[in-house]
C-alpha cells in the first residue's frame, strides 16, 4: 500500500527525461529548487493550504531572503500554494490569476475548484517539454461546500486527496500527516475530508509540523515565516480560528471565507 | 476646384487630367480646417503652440493635449484630424526609437522628419487608404541646434524659422514673419507664440479656445516639456492685454 | 445611391476636407441608448439605459468591466464593442503582468482610440459603430473619458452618449460645477436624472432599464465592495436605493413609481 | 554550463590550453565535460567582462546602494573606471553584476522604456516596482529562451513616500529584503549587512547607512579577487537619485609589517 | 589577451592573434596593429593590414576570426555610407562604435571578434572604444587588444600621460606594439598605425626589421660584454 501514498504520477522531478533528449537543445539554464515545504489538509467544510517564506539562493544553498510567500489565494474559495523553482512559480501564479481573471469577464463569476485544478491541469502539460518545475497543491472548497486538495506534479498530473505535502520536508511530514489522517492505513483512504478532525486539531497538526520540520532540516531548507490559509464553506463556524494572528481576507458577506494565519518559525 | 465631381477627385491613386491629386489637397481642406498650430526656432529653443479648440464646457481643461512628445528633445503639435495627428505621433515615435536603437543616439530632426516625410507620403499613392488629413510641426533641439520642421498631408516637408498650420495660417504666418527669431530666447519667444494665438484666434471669432504650450529650452535642460505655469500665465495675461488694448 | 458622391468609403475626403463614412459611424452610436458617466473628487460613475428586444427577451448588457480600475459603457454595435472591451482587458492584463500596475487610464483609451484610426483610413474595414465613455482610477484620481469610433478620446467633467443624449448633455453642463465635491450618492442621483433626460415622454427608469457602474469607495448600503472600491456594476434590485433617492422631475406630475413599469419593451430610438 | 557566481568572469579560453602550460590541478573547471552534441545550438555560455558584488540596504530617508568601477576579464581588471550603478527615470537605480555587456544591453531597453514614458507625458511615471517587475519579467523570458542576460541585478528606489528593494537574477529570480547583496557580497556582505540594518531601516540616517556600506565595501575588496577600491555610492529619497563621483576606499595594511613567515619564522 | 578559443573558431578558419592599439591625442587618435595572420601555428599572411576604414575619419583595429571580423566592419562600412548620405554629414565616432558593438552583441554566439574603433569627429573630437569580446562597448583614452595585449598592460599604465601630442602618441604605439609582438607568438611582422585627425588620415610603416629593440635576454646565453676579464684569474681547472 505504501505505493498508494506517494506523488500522484510516476513522472517525479528527477525522472523527468533530459530535454537534450526531447528535442530542445541541452538544457542550458537548469532551474534551481529554492526550497521550501508546502502542505494542504482538508476537512468538514473547511480546508487548510499552508507555506513556510524562507527562499534559498539560486543554488538552494543559502538563506537569501526571510519572507517570500508561496501561498497564493485566487478567489474566495481557492488558494494555491506553489514550491519549486521559484521565478517559475510567480509567472505560473500570474498566469494562473490572469486566466481566472478571463473566465471572470467571460462569465462573471467565479470559477469553481475542480474546474481551477483541471485549468492548472491544462497549463501544466502545456508546457510538457519546457516544464514549469513546481510543485502545486490546489486547497479550497468545492461548489458543493465540501472541503478538497488538490495536488500536481510538474507536468500537470493531479489527484484530489485528502492532504499532501510537498517540497524539502515532505517526506519527512506526509507519512506522518498519513499517520493522523487515514488511520488505518492497511485500507486505501477515500478521496475527501478528514471528517474525524476539527479545524483546530488540523491547525494544530499544521503548526505543529512546520515547527517540527524546522527543528530537524538543515537551516536553509525550511523555516522564518509560515503562512496559512484557512477556507471555510458557507455557514461554517469559525470555532478554533480565535488565536493569534489570525485575519480575515474575504469580505463577501453570505460566501466562503477566507482566513490567513501568520507565524514565525524562528 | 473645377474638376469637383468630375470622379477625377475620389481617389488619391487618381490624377485630374491637369495633374493634380486632389484627394491630397482635400486633406489639406481637413488641416485648414482645423485650430491652428504654431512653431518658432529661435536662437536657444524651440516654442509650440495651438490654438485648441474647445467642443464642449464639459472638457477637462488642459487634459486633451495636440501637442505631443516624440523623444526627449523632440515635440510635435498636430493640425487637422486629431486622431490622424496622434497616428502621425505614434509613428514618429517608433522612428526615433529605431533611430535611437540602430545608432544609440538621439535622433536628429532631420533624419526623423526625412523618415516621417517617407511614410506620410506612402498614403498619397494608395486607393485603398487615404492620405493623412493632418499636418504636423516638428520642433527638436538636437546636437546641431535647433530645428523645426513642418509635414503635410502630401509627404512634403520644409525646414522653417517659424510655421503655422491650420485655420489660422496666414495671419500667423504674417505676424511670425515680423519677428526677428533669431534674435529671440526661448522665454520671449513663448510670450510671442502667446500673442499670435489669441490674435489669430480673435481674427477667426471662433467659439471657446484653450491656449497650449510648450518649448524646449536652455531652462528644460533639452526637453522637451509643457511651458511651466508661471510663464505661461504671464504669456497669457499679456496676449490678453494686448489683445484689449489693440482694440482701444 | 449614396447622398452624396464622397461617401461610399473611408479612404476619401470630400472637398470640405471631411470623411463622410466616419461621420456615417458616429451615428451609429446615436442610434444605441443612452450612457452617462460622471465623476467627483472621489468616484467616476457609469450610468446607463438598457433596452430589451421584446417581452421575452433579456436586457441587453451595456456595461462592462476592463479591470479593477476601469469600467466601460458602451452605446452603438455591441459586437463591436466586445471586440474592443476585450482588446481593452488584455492591455490591462498585460500592464499587470509586465509592470504589475494597472493600466494608466488615458492609455488605455487612446490605445483603442488608435486602434480605431486605422478603420477609418483603410479600405477594407468600416469604422467601428460603437462609443464608450469610459472610467477609470488611477494616482491621479478618477477619470471620465469618451472615445468614437472616429478615433477621437477626449477627458470631460460628465458626458453622454447614445441616443438623445443631448439633452442629458444639457442637464450636465447645467451642473457639472458641482459633481466635484458631490457625495456618491449625489452625484449618482445628478447620474439617474441627467439620464432620465434621454427617455421618451412616457418612460421612466426602473431596476431592470437602468444599469449603473460605479469606481470609488462604496455608499453606505452597498455590500462587499473591496476597500478601494474597484469597478462594480449594479443591475436589478441593486439600483432600487438609488432610484429611490431621485426627486421627480416635474413636481405637478405623479411621483414617479420606480420599477411599477416595465412596459418600456417597445422603447426605441 | 556554470551557474556558481565565483567561477564567472573567467575568459573562455582559460580552457583551452595549447601548449600545455598551464597546471592541470589549476585549471579552472568551467565546463563539464562537453559531448558532442553540446556544440549544437548553444547561446551564451557564460559571462566575459563582468562585474562583481552589488550592495544595498534600507535606511530611514530611502534606499542607498553601492558597487565598485571594475569590469574584469577574467582574472585582468580591464576597465576600472565603469558604472555599475545606473538611474533608471526619476526614482530608481539598477546596480548590476554579472555580464557587462548584457548590463548594457539592459541600459538601453530600459532607455526606451523611459523614453515612451516620457512621451506619454501624463503624470504617470515608472517607479522602483514596476520596473524590477519588468526586468523579472524580460530575465525570465530570456532563461526560458535559454538565451539569459548573464546578470545578477538589484533594484532600489523610493517613490511615493515608499522604499523599494529588490533582487532579479538570470534565472528570473527574485526577491525582496531591507538588505540585499549580489554575487560574492550574497556571501561576504550579506551577513554583515544585516546585523546592521535589520530592525533598524527606519532609523538608520543617511551617514550611519553609508558607513555601514563603506565597512562592507571594504571586506569585500579585502576578499574578493574580482573587485576593486574604486566605487559609487546610488542614494534614492524623496529628493531623487544622486550618485557618488568614483570614490577610493580606505584600507588598512600596516598591520601586517611586522607578520614574518607562516609558522615558526621570527625575521 | 583577446585570445580566441579555438573551439570556437570554425575549422580552417583564419585568425588574427593579434596585437593592436588606439590612443587620443589632443587632435585626434593614433591607431596601429601588427601584420601577422596566423591559421593554428602557421603564418598565413606575414604583411596584413588590420586597419581597416569604416568611413572617412573612423576605422577600426580588428581581432579575431578575420571572416567575422571583416564581415562585420564591411556591414558597418555599408551603415556608415547610409548614414552620412541620410544625414548630410560624416558619423560620429560614437554611432560607428555603436553600430559594432550592436552587431558583435547580438551575434555574440556566433562571433569571434574583440574591436577596437577609433577616429575623428566634428562633435567630440578624437575618441576611442573598446568593443571586447561578447559586444560591450567602452570607451577609453588608449585601448589594447588582440592575444599581445595581455603582455603590455603594465607598460601602458606605467607609460601613458595624458596631454601627449601626436608624436608622443606615435611613438607610445610603436614601443607598445613592438613589445607585445616581441612576446606574443600569434603578433608580428610589421607595425601599421595611422594618424586620425580633422585634416586627413596618416599613414605611418615600421617594417619588421626596423621596430624598437629593447631587452631581449640575449645576453645572457653570450659572453657578458663590456666586462673584462682579469687575465690573472686562473679558470678552475676542470679535471
Amino acid at each position: 500500500m505504501a505505493a498508494y501514498f506517494q506523488a500522484p504520477t510516476a513522472y517525479s522531478r528527477t525522472a523527468l527525461p533530459p530535454l537534450a533528449a526531447v528535442s530542445a537543445p541541452q538544457h542550458l539554464v537548469p532551474p534551481s529548487d529554492t526550497s521550501g515545504t508546502i502542505m494542504a489538509i482538508t476537512g468538514v467544510g473547511f480546508t487548510v493550504i499552508a507555506g513556510d517564506a524562507r527562499r534559498g539562493d539560486a543554488f538552494g544553498a543559502y538563506p537569501q531572503v526571510r519572507f517570500v510567500p508561496t501561498v497564493f489565494r485566487l478567489t474566495d474559495k481557492a488558494v494555491l500554494a506553489t514550491n519549486g523553482f521559484a521565478s517559475d512559480g510567480n509567472i505560473f501564479i500570474k498566469k494562473v490569476r490572469q486566466r481566472l481573471d478571463w473566465y471572470r469577464h467571460a462569465h462573471a463569476k467565479d470559477m469553481s475548484l475542480h474546474a481551477i485544478a483541471l485549468l492548472i491541469q491544462s497549463m501544466l502539460y502545456q508546457r510538457r517539454f519546457c516544464p514549469f518545475y513546481v510543485h502545486n497543491i490546489l486547497g479550497g472548497i468545492e461548489d458543493d461546500g465540501s472541503g478538497a486538495v488538490y495536488s500536481f506534479d510538474e507536468v500537470g498530473s493531479y489527484v484530489r486527496e485528502t492532504c499532501r505535502a510537498a517540497g524539502s520536508a515532505s517526506t519527512m511530514l506526509q507519512p506522518f500527516l498519513d499517520s493522523q489522517i487515514y488511520p488505518k492505513s492497511s485500507q486505501p483512504p477515500t478521496p475527501g475530508s478528514a471528517t474525524h478532525l476539527s479545524l483546530a486539531r488540523v491547525l494544530a497538526l499544521v503548526m505543529d509540523s512546520y515547527k517540527h520540520a524546522a527543528d530537524r532540516l538543515s537551516h536553509d531548507q525550511i523555516g522564518d515565516g509560515l503562512e496559512v490559509y484557512i477556507v471555510l464553506s458557507k455557514g461554517t463556524s469559525t470555532q478554533g480560528l480565535n488565536i493569534e494572528g489570525v485575519s480575515e481576507v474575504t469580505s463577501i458577506p453570505g460566501g466562503e471565507r477566507i482566513f490567513l494565519l501568520r507565524r514565525s518559525l524562528a | 476646384m473645377t474638376s469637383i465631381g468630375t470622379g477625377y477627385d475620389l481617389s488619391a491613386s487618381t490624377y485630374s487630367p491637369d495633374g493634380r491629386i486632389f484627394q491630397v489637397e482635400y486633406a489639406n481642406k481637413a488641416v485648414e480646417n482645423s485650430g491652428t498650430a504654431i512653431g518658432l526656432k529661435v536662437k536657444d529653443g524651440i516654442v509650440l503652440a495651438v490654438e485648441k479648440l474647445v467642443h464642449s464646457k464639459l472638457l477637462v481643461p488642459g487634459a486633451n493635449r495636440r501637442i505631443q512628445t516624440i523623444d526627449r528633445h523632440i515635440g510635435l503639435a498636430a493640425a487637422g484630424l486629431p486622431a490622424d495627428g496622434r497616428t502621425v505621433a505614434n509613428r514618429a515615435r517608433d522612428e526615433a526609437a529605431n533611430f535611437r536603437e540602430t545608432y544609440r543616439s538621439p535622433p536628429t530632426l532631420k533624419a526623423l522628419a526625412d523618415r516621417l516625410g517617407q511614410f506620410v507620403q506612402v498614403y498619397t499613392l494608395y486607393s485603398s487608404v487615404r492620405p493623412f488629413g493632418t499636418s504636423t510641426i516638428l520642433g527638436a533641439v538636437d546636437k546641431d541646434g535647433p530645428s523645426l520642421y513642418v509635414i503635410e498631408p502630401s509627404g512634403v516637408f520644409y525646414g522653417y524659422h517659424g510655421a503655422a498650420v491650420g485655420k489660422g495660417r496666414q495671419l500667423a504666418k504674417t505676424e511670425l514673419e515680423k519677428l526677428k527669431l533669431s534674435e529671440l530666447t526661448a522665454r520671449e519667444a513663448v510670450i510671442e507664440a502667446a500673442r499670435i494665438i489669441y490674435l489669430v484666434h480673435e481674427d477667426a471669432k471662433e467659439k471657446e479656445f484653450e491656449l497650449e504650450m510648450s518649448w524646449i529650452s536652455p531652462e528644460t535642460d533639452g526637453l522637451h516639456l509643457a511651458v511651466p505655469q508661471d510663464l505661461f500665465d504671464e504669456a497669457e495675461t499679456k496676449a490678453k492685454e494686448e489683445l484689449a488694448s489693440g482694440f482701444e | 445611391m449614396f447622398r452624396n458622391t464622397y461617401d461610399s468609403d473611408n479612404t476619401v475626403f470630400s472637398p470640405q476636407g471631411r470623411l463622410h463614412q466616419v461621420e456615417y459611424a458616429l451615428e451609429a452610436v446615436k442610434q444605441g441608448s443612452a450612457a452617462v458617466g460622471l465623476r467627483s473628487k472621489t468616484h467616476a460613475i457609469l450610468l446607463a439605459l438598457k433596452r430589451s428586444t421584446g417581452e421575452l427577451a433579456s436586457y441587453q448588457q451595456k456595461m462592462f468591466r476592463i479591470d479593477d480600475h476601469v469600467g466601460i459603457a458602451i452605446a452603438g454595435l455591441t459586437s463591436d464593442a466586445r471586440v474592443l472591451s476585450n482588446f481593452m482587458r488584455q492591455q490591462a492584463m498585460s500592464s499587470r503582468m509586465i509592470f504589475n500596475r494597472p493600466v494608466p487610464v488615458n492609455r488605455l483609451v487612446s490605445a483603442i482610440a488608435d486602434k480605431a484610426q486605422v478603420n477609418t483610413q483603410e479600405y477594407g474595414r468600416r469604422p467601428y459603430g460603437v462609443g464608450f465613455l469610459v472610467i477609470g482610477q488611477d494616482q491621479s484620481g478618477p477619470h471620465l473619458y469618451e472615445f468614437s469610433p472616429a478615433g477621437n478620446s477626449y477627458e470631460y467633467y460628465a458626458m453622454s452618449i447614445g441616443a438623445r443624449s443631448q439633452s442629458a448633455k444639457t442637464y450636465l453642463e447645467k451642473h457639472y460645477k458641482t459633481f466635484d465635491d458631490c457625495s456618491l450618492e449625489d452625484l449618482v442621483r445628478h447620474g439617474l436624472h441627467a439620464l432620465r433626460e434621454t427617455l421618451q415622454q412616457d418612460k421612466e427608469l426602473n431596476i431592470n432599464n437602468t444599469s449603473i457602474g460605479i469606481l470609488g469607495p462604496a455608499a453606505p448600503h452597498e455590500k462587499g465592495v473591496s476597500g478601494a472600491g474597484s469597478f462594480r456594476i449594479l443591475d436589478g434590485e441593486k439600483v432600487e436605493v438609488f432610484l429611490q433617492s431621485m426627486v421627480p422631475k416635474e413636481p405637478t406630475e405623479a411621483p414617479a413609481a420606480p420599477a411599477a413599469t416595465d412596459d418600456d419593451v417597445q422603447m426605441e430610438g | 554550463m556554470d551557474h556558481f557566481p565565483t567561477n564567472w568572469g573567467r575568459p573562455r579560453n582559460d580552457t583551452w590550453d595549447p601548449y600545455a602550460t598551464y597546471p592541470i590541478h589549476q585549471r579552472p573547471q568551467n565546463h563539464q565535460p562537453k559531448d558532442r552534441f553540446a556544440e549544437g545550438v548553444q547561446h551564451t555560455q557564460q559571462p566575459i567582462v563582468t562585474g562583481t558584488s552589488v550592495l544595498a540596504i534600507k535606511f530611514k530617508d530611502g534606499v542607498m546602494m553601492a558597487a565598485d568601477n571594475l569590469a574584469s576579464y577574467g582574472s585582468l581588471a580591464r576597465f576600472r573606471d565603469i558604472q555599475r550603478l545606473h538611474p533608471v527615470g526619476k526614482y530608481t537605480v539598477l546596480g548590476a553584476g554579472g555580464d557587462m555587456s548584457d548590463f548594457q544591453y539592459i541600459q538601453s531597453i530600459l532607455d526606451e522604456l523611459i523614453v515612451d514614458e516620457l512621451a506619454a507625458a501624463d503624470g504617470h511615471t515608472l517607479g522602483p516596482k514596476e520596473i524590477h517587475n519588468y526586468l523579472a519579467e524580460v530575465m525570465y523570458s530570456r532563461r526560458s529562451n535559454m538565451n539569459p542576460l548573464w546578470n545578477s541585478l538589484l533594484v532600489g528606489g523610493y517613490k511615493d513616500g515608499k522604499s523599494f528593494l529588490a533582487y532579479v537574477d538570470l534565472l528570473g529570480t527574485t526577491y525582496t529584503a531591507s538588505t540585499l547583496a549580489t554575487g560574492y557580497g550574497a556571501y561576504i556582505a550579506q551577513p554583515l549587512l544585516r546585523r546592521a540594518v535589520e530592525g533598524r531601516e527606519n532609523e538608520l540616517t543617511a551617514d550611519e547607512a553609508r558607513k555601514i556600506l563603506e565597512d562592507s565595501m571594504r571586506v569585500l575588496f579585502y576578499r574578493d579577487a574580482r573587485s576593486l577600491d574604486q566605487y559609487q555610492i546610488a542614494t534614492i529619497t524623496a529628493d531623487g537619485v544622486h550618485i557618488t563621483e568614483s570614490r577610493k576606499l580606505e584600507t588598512a595594511w600596516s598591520f601586517a609589517e611586522g607578520i614574518r613567515g607562516y609558522g615558526a619564522q621570527t625575521q | 589577451m583577446e585570445r580566441i578559443d579555438m573551439q570556437q573558431l570554425k575549422s580552417g578558419e583564419v585568425n588574427l592573434g593579434t596585437s593592436i592599439m588606439a590612443v587620443q591625442f589632443k587632435d585626434g587618435v593614433v591607431i596601429g596593429a601588427d601584420s601577422r595572420t596566423t591559421t593554428g601555428s602557421y603564418i598565413a599572411n606575414r604583411v596584413t593590414d588590420k586597419l581597416t576604414h569604416v568611413h572617412d575619419r573612423v576605422y577600426c583595429c580588428r581581432s579575431g576570426s578575420a571572416a567575422d571580423t571583416q564581415a562585420v566592419a564591411d556591414i558597418v562600412h555599408y551603415y556608415l555610407q547610409l548614414y552620412s548620405q541620410t544625414s548630410g554629414a560624416p558619423p560620429p565616432v560614437h554611432t560607428a562604435a555603436s553600430l559594432f558593438q550592436k552587431l558583435c552583441y547580438e551575434n555574440k554566439d556566433n562571433l569571434s571578434a574583440g574591436i577596437i574603433v577609433a577616429g575623428w569627429d566634428k562633435e567630440v573630437g578624437p575618441s576611442v572604444y573598446n568593443i571586447p569580446l561578447g559586444g560591450g562597448l567602452f570607451r577609453q583614452p588608449w585601448a589594447i587588444g588582440g592575444s599581445g595585449s595581455t603582455y603590455v598592460y603594465g607598460y601602458c599604465d606605467a607609460t601613458y600621460r595624458e596631454g601627449w601630442g601626436r608624436d608622443e602618441t606615435v611613438e607610445f604605439v610603436k614601443n607598445t606594439l613592438a613589445l607585445a609582438m616581441a612576446r606574443d607568438g600569434s603578433s608580428g611582422g610589421v607595425i601599421r598605425m595611422c594618424v586620425i585627425t580633422e585634416d586627413g588620415v596618416e599613414r605611418l610603416f615600421v617594417p619588421g626589421n626596423e621596430l624598437p629593440k629593447f631587452w631581449t635576454g640575449t645576453e645572457v646565453l653570450s659572453q657578458p660584454k663590456g666586462k673584462v676579464i682579469d687575465p690573472q684569474v686562473v679558470p678552475m681547472a676542470v679535471e
